[in-house]
């Protein structure tokens, strides 16, 4: 959430940077108008010119818009969320009550697979919802995520945080994405693959 | 809905939101500021003249009839109160304008008129207000647009002194809001009139035990010893025109809320003694202080403290006669003390400071500051025939006709306190006025006299002039005006009038 | 007849309390703080004056009596006044900050010189 | 009673216990962190609470409270927690 | 009432109009504005004598002016027989000696406008103290005169000892004006009037509260007439140029508190008290102003005591109230204002041409002043008492007044006292008046001579005239004496008819002068031995002194007092009105609920623990929140502590149903978080940490009792009110007003007001704090120039001193890489102020220690 | 008792359980990132399911829209809050690295310290 805009962003044309801040605005306005209770024409005024001046004050970045919406994906998308949220709590809970001094946590780098900034914030702000994970850090230059995760214990569990982590980036990915998104997602995961495969290989020679 | 009871509030605030618009353009803005205190001279005036034969006159914000809506009360205490700040308000404006004028303030203008005019606002909404609530949002206007012209072209000790002075005001303010939660816990209205009514019910010693908050709380910002060390350290610092406008008249504001709650919701004598005690202290620590003061403000600043404590005496005595002397003094002190710090504030010019160890001749410097300072001088010290002395006969003659061993201690006081007051202002004549004058102030008058300041100063000059005939008027008047003042105290006696012009007839 | 209970009263003395202690501190801050503290503490007893009623005020055709909306109105002002005071207060220690380095409230330079006066200057 | 009593009182019990909690790890610290997180905690048990009021009243007037109180629980929290990072910086 | 009389006020108004008109005057005309100043005096004299035979018919004159009559206060005039011969005093003499001045001052004398104003007006209120009949309008002219003589005293303002004189002299009169005042009150109070003249006529009975004023009204007039112990202002005051002494201090002022005396003689002179102070003191100060008149060396203090002594004369005269004593008084009057102002005005022509009045250095005076000499001859011995001059008569009826048995009021032993008294005091004036005599124009062989010129004719002319004057009064005393029997006739009678005359054949007074002079003779003769014996005896306790020691007693009081109380310190101010909180309301509560005055509300209104369980979970977080908030040391923490707090107050205000206060609570502390965050940033991480120890429990245990007070006393009024709260009247009224929530409805409507003053506040408090953070920034790069202008001013210490402008660098750097690694971008334009800043700080610190901060700042904006 | 309250009776209860499930990790867990953990999720999850619980008693449609309203900001803001939180816990080193089974970011730092320009915040 730190406010520094992407590199795209300054090639991007007017009306499309209108466009988000006018995403920006109506939300705020409708916030503001939900919040206010009724609907009135004054009360709408008031919302927009409020949204406007706060979104001037706070320079908020405007990400380019450049979403599709795959509802199929993104039921599964919410589903995937939701049994996370509820499981790790649980585990949470249960480790609460069972001996909480020996938690353990790890810091994992997970290298992303897609570069757009939106799915990369989108997939961040997924992780940190659910409870296993938080993430501490994302690298935009170079499409890194670093994940606290809880509890680890082993090796095991450290792969098994990056594979939700990856999971969880897919399922937003395709939810998401626009369809070359989701190419260039797929070539980096080929690649990421095969690069596995590789230091899998060695590892058994 | 009287008109003329809005006026005051309503016009300057206006006035303040125009320059405050009309900042970039000062002419205007000056003319704004001007326009509207002079209409709230005009409007106080026909309020005093519409009060004089002891009405009092009232209007119900927005309709509302009283224990419900907001209600301003005027009645003779407050519309003579009313008269003289705005003639003091106008007048000091006036002397501001022309220091800017001379470029002789580091002040900022575009912010001093809009914060000024809302400090009138404060002030008439202060006398004005018929509800306890509604007189602690006239406090808090006045407190605030304070806080922002005491840190008036800031430096380090005026910050410093603004600290003092906010916190304190701040804690104040606290106990009102305070004191209000009890009354209305007690009495379920914050109407004054409603709440009086409804107090005469209450048990006695819950009444006391408010009364002494309210007096608490009051009397921070009316400096009574022991809660007064915060005035000589903070309005002293403040630059001459802000010191001026808030001895004369914030501290007024304080003791006239005093005399409207003792009076007309806790109006009985069990009071009286704790009220004398503090007014004896008041006076002999205030002037004790001012003793040994270099800095003429400071020194004026503790007098100020002491002679609050006279009024304090007045409102002690418990009766109409001194009640009508607490008026006197009331309006006499605003004048006197708005003039006396003027004047230094010129004298200023010439020294650079006003402290009396490096001063000396002002009286050959300038002869026409030395008469400007010496007439108000002796009114502040009673001396006669200033209004000083008409305040100070108006209560000595109460306090003789009240008697008790206490009254005479506090007629004792009084005495000493008078005579030390003169000796502490004619000290600052022996040392400052008289003797050769030093070279530095010689020159300062050549560089004032010369050159683009003329003009700002003489209407400075003027202004003070003006007041120090204020002054006179305020002692040749005496006749007039100690009518009136017995008017207001029979009204502030016996409550009876104010609830009614409230509550309608019928009330009680 | 419409008292709070001790447990509030003694949320009240709390509160007005350490609110006195704060602001008794020479530090700047924390008289803001005490500030708040008070302001806190006042907008309490206001509502502390009616009934522990927990109907809102609003005239909604729900029946059972309302709570006093009166402290409420005069709470709400408070409030807001209190904040805009509190925020110059803020604003001055800042500028306290921009002269010396902390946000102390130093003792009065005059009172301090009188202070160390042994003599008084003249008795002419 | 019915249950529906018996499930408002048990609310009421843990989201009492918890805010007691809280206020544990709240005085006991030991990190800044820990304080502003007690201070987000509080906010969204706050809104707990006046959820559950308007459950039990089934009134709609303290629903603008809840949207609001979450919304500004978080705006102070994520503020202290920015402060507490340029903090950091600082001292670094 | 015929228009004439209305003469008189229009007469004083001339004065006051003088004065006002002269002083612009003084460039062009120079001395001779004393001429034109002389005309209202002039004017009253001739205005008097016009009238002086109706008066002396019994028919005295009134007029009055309104001015306060709910105060009692009018400008109410009286003149009878005692005002005529104190009016023609005054203004007559006042006259000649306005005259004089014209040839005694030098054209290019500093400030002789002020001078001449200033004695017009003091002429106008001594000519308004002795014809006016309120008591309250006597005041006015009272200390009008003491001011006026301040400032004629202190005229050569540059000599510090002129200061100090005049100080002395105001405080001594004015000060005991004020007890006078007092005394006026009470008697007036005890009157039912203030008409001086009434009072006269039937005196209110009796009693402490008549004794108490009477003392309080002679402790006035015995200051103001230099009576002991009051007597030392007097000397002092010739330092004033010798016309003014010789009106102030011979004619006219001192003569106040004889009149106030004689005035109220014929009412009180039967009050004990007043017998007892007026014969002692009186007596006493003839005795002791005659013995140090008599070892004088400066010819106008020898004067000056002499007249302590003449007035201590007069006062035993004036108050004795027999009718033979009031004729004398006022024959003496008269003749006191003659040779006395006569015999100062010699000394001023004495000092004018030879430039001393130190006997010891004057010599052969009589040869080269033959006139002089003589006009100052018969001025002496009108002093001395010798026939034929009016002088003579007045002693012959004041001894006659007290040969025992004479006087009906006074106990034979008192009066043979006074009598011894008398005998005593004349034999003094003998001799210092013959000491005068000789030290002024004596030859002395030893002194060398001093070169001189001879005085002009018009400057001798006013002794002269004087001297003449007692001549002729002497020579006719009938003129002196139908004043006097128009006093006197007022005053009890007595058994025979006395009347001012040179001879009443051979009479006891007759013989006792003859001793008189047989003793004065001898006294002066021996005059070494006189003045051994004077060195010889124990230096009396000396009233000067004695003023000295009140004045600086009175500064040390208020300084120890001042430095005890005015700390300076915030903490101590804000505990002190704590403290009085407690003292003041919560003692009374402890008090009454102590006694059981305030009942404690029984179960059913009150007394309960709770009214939900809720209310413990959030009194928990409200304690231990605030609790830990005052515990906590580190500025941040303390922060977050805060808004939990404010999160508890709202959950309050959620459980006593006020969303809407909730609402604006969270979002108001959610802002305040925030504001705070910003300042914080750039304030250390910790407090200060005080050290415990008393101070500390102290202030734990203030605070505490404070709040405990505040919480009870608001348990305790919710609990007793009886009435409906008003509120309950709004529901309907919103239904009409169409409003739902009754709380908005109340904030836009029934309280519309308080809603537009909140508004203000915010609105200036956004200015205040603009005008606090940002303008003044801006500002202070501006006219950095103009700070640096104040360093070279004198006063301007800062900058001026050595360390500063090193520090001031250093700091700003400081500053500028602290803003560096602060705030960004902004710093950039910051960075300069702060160096301003810094700056300002820099120098205001030095200048701190140099002690002479308040200076510099108070020059800060009226001297920019 | 109808559908709508059982529900209630049911969700209430859970979603406080988790609350107080959420505040003892708050209390118990050593290290503050778990801390920061066990306060920022359960408490979502728990405030979602008292809401819930809540919506199931008004009768109106709109109040449960608005406690939907609520829930969807609280998704918003939770990993927001969490993330900051986690950022700032771990610059300024309040990672108790004890507890930590392998911690990349300290070596991805450290790497981009070499590398030489600011790599990390």
């Amino acid at each position: 959430m730190s406010g520094r805009t992407p590199a795209g962003a300054a090639a991007l044309s007017l009306p499309q940077r209108l466009a988000g801040r006018m995403a920006t605005v109506v939300w705020l306005t409708v916030m503001w108008v939900i919040l206010w209770g009724d609907a009135s024409l004054g009360t709408v005024v008031a919302g927009a010119c409020v949204a406007s001046g706060c979104y001037a004050a706070a320079r908020l970045p405007h990400l380019p818009v450049r979403l599709t919406f795959r509802p199929l994906h993104t039921l599964l998308l919410v589903w995937h969320i939701a049994v996370e949220l509820l499981t790790s709590s649980v585990r949470v809970a249960v480790h609460v009550l069972w001996r909480p001094r020996r938690m353990r946590g790890a810091i994992v780098e997970v290298p992303m697979r897609t570069d757009s900034d939106l799915l990369l914030a989108l997939t961040a702000a997924g992780l940190s919802l659910i409870t296993g994970s938080l993430v501490i850090e994302l690298n935009r230059e170079e499409g890194v995520l670093y994940v606290h995760g809880t509890p680890i214990h082993s090796e095991r569990s450290v792969r098994n945080l990056r594979r939700q982590v990856r999971r969880t980036e897919e399922l937003f990915v395709r939810a998401f994405g626009t369809s070359s998104d989701i190419e260039e997602f797929e070539r980096e995961e080929r690649l990421m693959l095969e690069a596995e495969a590789a230091d899998s290989a060695e590892g058994e020679a | 809905m009287n008109v003329l009871l809005a006026v005051p509030v309503v016009v300057p605030l206006l006035g303040a939101a125009a320059s405050l618009l009309l900042r970039r353009a000062p002419r205007l803005q000056q003319g704004v500021a001007v326009a509207a205190l002079a209409s709230v001279a005009a409007a106080t005036a026909l309020l005093l003249r519409a009060t004089a034969d002891g009405a009092v006159l009232t209007s119900q914000a927005g309709g509302w009839k009283a224990p419900l809506g907001i209600t301003l009360v005027a009645d003779p205490l407050a519309a003579l109160l009313l008269a003289v700040s705005a003639v003091v308000l106008l007048v000091v404006q006036f002397y501001a304008i022309g220091q800017d004028i001379a470029g002789l303030s580091r002040a900022m203008p575009q912010v001093f008129h809009p914060i000024y005019l809302v400090l009138t606002a404060g002030v008439c909404l202060s006398f004005l207000a018929g509800d306890l609530f509604n007189l602690f949002v006239g406090f808090e206007i006045m407190l605030t647009a304070s806080y922002a012209l005491i840190t008036q072209a800031p430096t380090r000790a005026r910050v410093r002194a603004s600290m003092i002075y906010t916190v304190v005001s701040l804690t104040s303010s606290i106990l009102f809001l305070t004191g209000i939660a009890l009354v209305y816990g007690l009495t379920g209205t914050v109407n004054l009139a409603d709440a009086a009514v409804k107090l005469g019910g209450a048990p006695a010693e819950l009444r006391m035990v408010l009364a002494l908050l309210f007096l608490v709380v009051f009397g921070i910002k009316a400096a009574l010893v022991p809660m007064h060390f915060w005035l000589p350290d903070s309005y002293p610092v403040a630059i001459t025109r802000i010191s001026a406008i808030f001895a004369a008249l914030l501290t007024k504001v304080a003791v006239y809320a005093i005399i409207r709650s003792q009076t007309l919701l806790f109006g009985r004598d069990d009071i009286a003694a704790v009220l004398l005690c503090i007014a004896i202290a008041t006076m002999v620590v205030g002037i004790l202080g001012a003793l040994v003061q270099d800095d003429i403000n400071r020194l004026l600043s503790f007098a100020l403290v002491s002679h609050i404590g006279f009024m304090i005496f007045g409102l002690g005595l418990n009766s109409v006669a001194g009640m009508a002397g607490v008026v006197i003094y009331l309006v006499h002190h605003i004048v006197v003390q708005a003039n006396l710090f003027l004047v230094n504030g010129l004298i200023r010019q010439f020294a650079g400071h006003s402290s009396l160890r490096s001063m000396r001749g002002v009286t050959t410097v300038s002869p026409m500051l030395s008469v400007f300072f010496f007439l108000p001088a002796m009114s502040l010290a009673g001396l006669p025939p200033m209004s000083g002395f008409m305040a100070k006969v108006a209560l000595f003659q109460a306090g003789v006709g009240a008697g008790g061993w206490l009254v005479y201690t506090a007629i004792a006081a009084g005495v000493v306190t008078s005579l030390l007051t003169i000796v502490a202002i004619f000290r600052v004549w022996v040392r400052g006025f008289w003797g050769t004058p030093m070279p530095d102030m010689i020159e300062a008058r050549v560089r004032l006299k010369s050159g683009a300041h003329v003009g700002g100063l003489r209407i400075m000059a003027a202004a003070t002039g003006v007041m120090v005939a204020f002054g006179l008027l305020v002692a040749a008047a005496a006749g007039p005006l100690s009518e009136l003042a017995f008017v207001a105290a029979h009204d502030l006696m016996n409550g009876a009038a104010y609830i009614e012009a409230v509550l309608g007839e019928g009330a009680r | 007849m419409s008292a709070p209970g001790f447990i509030l009263i003694a949320a009240v003395a709390v509160l007005y309390s350490s609110g006195f202690y704060l602001l008794l501190q020479r530090s700047l801050m924390r008289v803001v703080f005490g500030i708040v503290v008070l302001g806190h503490a006042a907008n309490l007893s206001l509502m502390l004056t009616d009934r522990a009623i927990t109907l809102p005020p609003l005239l909604t055709g729900k029946e059972g009596p309302i709570s006093d909306p009166m402290p409420q109105a005069m709470a709400l002002t408070a409030i807001v006044i209190t904040f805009g005071v509190t925020t110059f207060l803020l604003a001055l220690a800042y500028r306290v900050w921009l002269g010396d380095d902390n946000d102390e409230v130093p003792a009065d330079l005059e009172d301090r010189r009188i202070g160390r006066l042994s003599e008084p200057e003249d008795s002419s | 009673m019915n249950i529906l009593d018996y499930a408002y009182t048990a609310t009421f019990a843990l989201l009492g216990a918890g805010v007691l909690l809280t206020m544990y790890r709240l005085v006991r610290g030991p990190s800044v962190m820990d304080r502003i997180v007690c201070l987000n905690t509080t906010s969204v048990l706050l809104v707990s609470f006046i959820a559950v009021e308007v459950a039990l009243r089934g009134d709609t007037a303290y629903i603008g409270v809840v949207i609001t109180f979450a919304l500004l629980g978080f705006v102070g929290s994520l503020t202290a927690a920015r402060f507490a990072e340029r903090r950091a910086h600082d001292r670094g | 009432m015929n228009d004439v009389p209305m003469l008189l006020p229009a007469i004083l108004a001339l004065h006051a109009a003088a004065a006002v008109l002269l002083p612009p005057l003084a460039g062009r005309l120079g001395a001779r504005i004393f001429l034109l100043a002389g005309l209202p005096p002039a004017a009253a004299a001739v205005w008097a004598l016009a009238h002086t035979p109706a008066i002396l018919d019994g028919t005295p004159v009134h007029a009055t002016v309104a001015w306060a009559p709910a105060l009692g206060i009018a400008f109410a005039f009286r003149v009878d027989a005692l005002a005529l011969a104190m009016t023609l005093l005054v203004s007559g003499v006042g006259a000649i000696i306005f005259g004089y001045c014209a040839a005694y001052f030098h054209a290019d004398e500093r400030g002789l406008g002020r001078l001449a104003a200033v004695m017009v007006l003091f002429a106008g209120s001594m000519l308004g103290l002795v014809t006016t009949d309120n008591l309250f309008a006597l005041y006015v002219f009272w200390e009008l005169t003491s001011v006026t003589s301040f400032l004629l005293v202190g005229h050569d303002d540059r000599k510090e000892q002129a200061r100090r004189a005049a100080t002395q002299a105001l405080v001594t009169t004015a000060g005991t004006g004020l007890l006078m005042l007092i005394g006026f009150v009470m008697l007036g109070w005890a009157a039912g009037d203030y008409s001086i003249s009434s009072l006269v006529a039937d005196p209110p009975e009796g009693g402490p509260w008549l004794t108490a004023a009477l003392v309080l009204i002679l402790v006035g007039a015995f200051a103001k007439s230099a009576q002991v112990p009051m007597h030392f202002w007097l000397p002092g005051a010739m330092i004033a140029p010798t016309p003014v002494s010789a009106y102030l201090h011979a004619a006219a002022m001192v003569k106040g508190g004889v009149y106030l005396v004689a005035r109220l003689a014929p009412g009180f002179a039967e009050a004990g008290v007043w017998q007892v102070l007026v014969l002692g003191v009186g007596l006493a100060t003839m005795i002791v102003g005659g013995w140090r008149a008599l070892r004088q060396d400066d010819l106008k203090l020898l004067l000056a005591y002499g007249t302590v002594s003449q007035l201590g004369f007069l006062t035993l005269l004036g108050g004795a109230g027999t009718q033979v004593a009031g004729t004398a008084m006022i024959g003496a009057l008269l003749a006191h204002g003659l040779f006395k102002s006569g015999l100062f005005l010699t000394v001023g022509i004495i000092d004018h041409q030879t430039g001393t009045r130190s006997i010891s250095r004057l010599t052969g005076l009589g040869r080269r002043m033959p006139v002089l000499a003589a006009a100052a001859c018969l001025s002496a011995a009108s002093m001395a008492g010798l026939p034929p001059l009016i002088g003579f008569a007045a002693k012959e009826a004041a001894l006659e007044a007290f040969v025992p048995g004479a006087a009906p009021g006074l106990p034979a032993p008192a009066s043979a006292v006074e009598l011894a008294g008398l005998v005593a005091a004349s034999v003094l004036t003998f001799a210092y008046s013959a000491r005068f005599l000789w030290g002024a124009f004596g030859d002395r062989p030893t002194v060398s001579e001093r070169a001189f010129d001879a005085p002009s004719a018009a400057f001798v002319a006013a002794p002269v005239g004087l001297a003449a004057l007692s001549l002729a009064l002497g020579a006719v005393p009938a003129v002196a004496d139908a004043l006097a029997q128009g006093y006197a006739h007022a005053l009890p009678t007595g058994e025979k008819p006395y009347h001012l005359a040179l001879w009443h054949g051979v009479t006891p007074p007759l013989l006792l002068t003859a001793a008189v002079v047989a003793i004065g003779v001898l006294l002066f003769a021996k005059r070494r031995t006189v003045g051994r014996i004077q060195n010889a005896m124990p230096r009396w306790p000396d009233a000067e002194y004695g003023y000295h020691l009140f004045i600086h007693g009175i500064y040390s009081v208020a300084l120890s007092v001042t430095r005890r109380t005015q700390s300076g310190s915030l903490p101590v101010y804000l505990g002190i009105i704590l403290a009085v909180l407690l003292v003041l309301p919560g003692a009374r509560l402890a008090a009454g609920l102590v006694t059981g005055e305030i009942a404690i509300p029984g179960t059913e209104e009150g007394l309960r623990i709770w009214d939900s369980p809720l209310e413990l979970l959030v009194t928990v977080v409200i304690v231990i929140t605030s609790v830990a908030t005052v515990r906590e040391h580190r500025r941040f923490p303390a922060l977050i502590l805060l808004s939990v707090l404010g999160f508890g107050i709202a959950g309050l205000f959620v459980l006593h149903g006020a969303p809407d206060l909730a609402l604006t609570l969270v979002l108001v502390e959610t802002l305040t978080t925030i504001i705070l965050v910003f300042v914080l940033r750039r304030l250390p991480a910790t407090f200060s940490v005080r050290p415990g120890g008393w101070g500390k429990r102290l202030t734990v245990l203030l605070c505490s009792a404070a709040g405990t007070f505040i919480a009870i006393s608001l348990w305790l009024m919710t609990a007793a009110r009886t009435a409906d709260p008003v509120s309950t009247e709004y529901a309907d009224l919103a239904k009409k007003a169409g409003g739902t929530n009754l709380v908005n409805v109340i904030l836009a409507d029934f309280r519309a007001l308080d809603t537009l003053g909140e508004i203000v506040v915010l609105a200036t408090a956004a200015v205040a704090v603009a005008s606090l953070v940002l303008l003044n920034r801006r500002d202070r790069i501006v006219d950095e120039p103009a700070a640096e202008n104040e360093g070279e001013s004198p006063e301007g210490a800062e900058g001026a001193a050595g360390p500063g402008p090193a520090d001031t660098g250093a700091l700003a750097l400081r500053r500028r890489t602290a803003g560096a690694e602060g705030a960004g971008a902004e710093t950039a334009e910051r960075g300069p102020a702060r160096e301003g800043e810094a700056g300002r700080a820099a120098g205001a610190d030095e200048s701190a220690d140099a002690g002479t901060a308040a200076d510099d700042e108070g020059s800060d904006d009226d001297r920019a | 008792m109808t559908g709508a309250d059982i529900a209630t009776a049911v969700l209430l209860p859970l979603g406080a359980a988790f609350a107080f499930v959420g505040t003892l990790g708050l209390v118990r867990f050593p290290t503050l990132l778990g801390r920061v953990h066990a306060a920022t999720k359960p408490d979502t999850v728990a405030l979602v399911l008292i809401l819930a619980g809540a919506a199931f008693q008004l009768d109106d449609v709109r109040g449960a829209a608005w406690l939907g309203l609520a829930a969807l900001f609280q998704f918003l803001t939770v990993p927001v809050l969490a993330q900051t939180l986690g950022r700032v816990a771990y610059s300024r080193g309040e990672i108790s690295t004890g507890h930590l089974v392998t911690d990349e970011l300290a070596d991805a730092v450290e790497r981009s310290r070499e590398r030489g320009d600011g790599g990390g915040t």
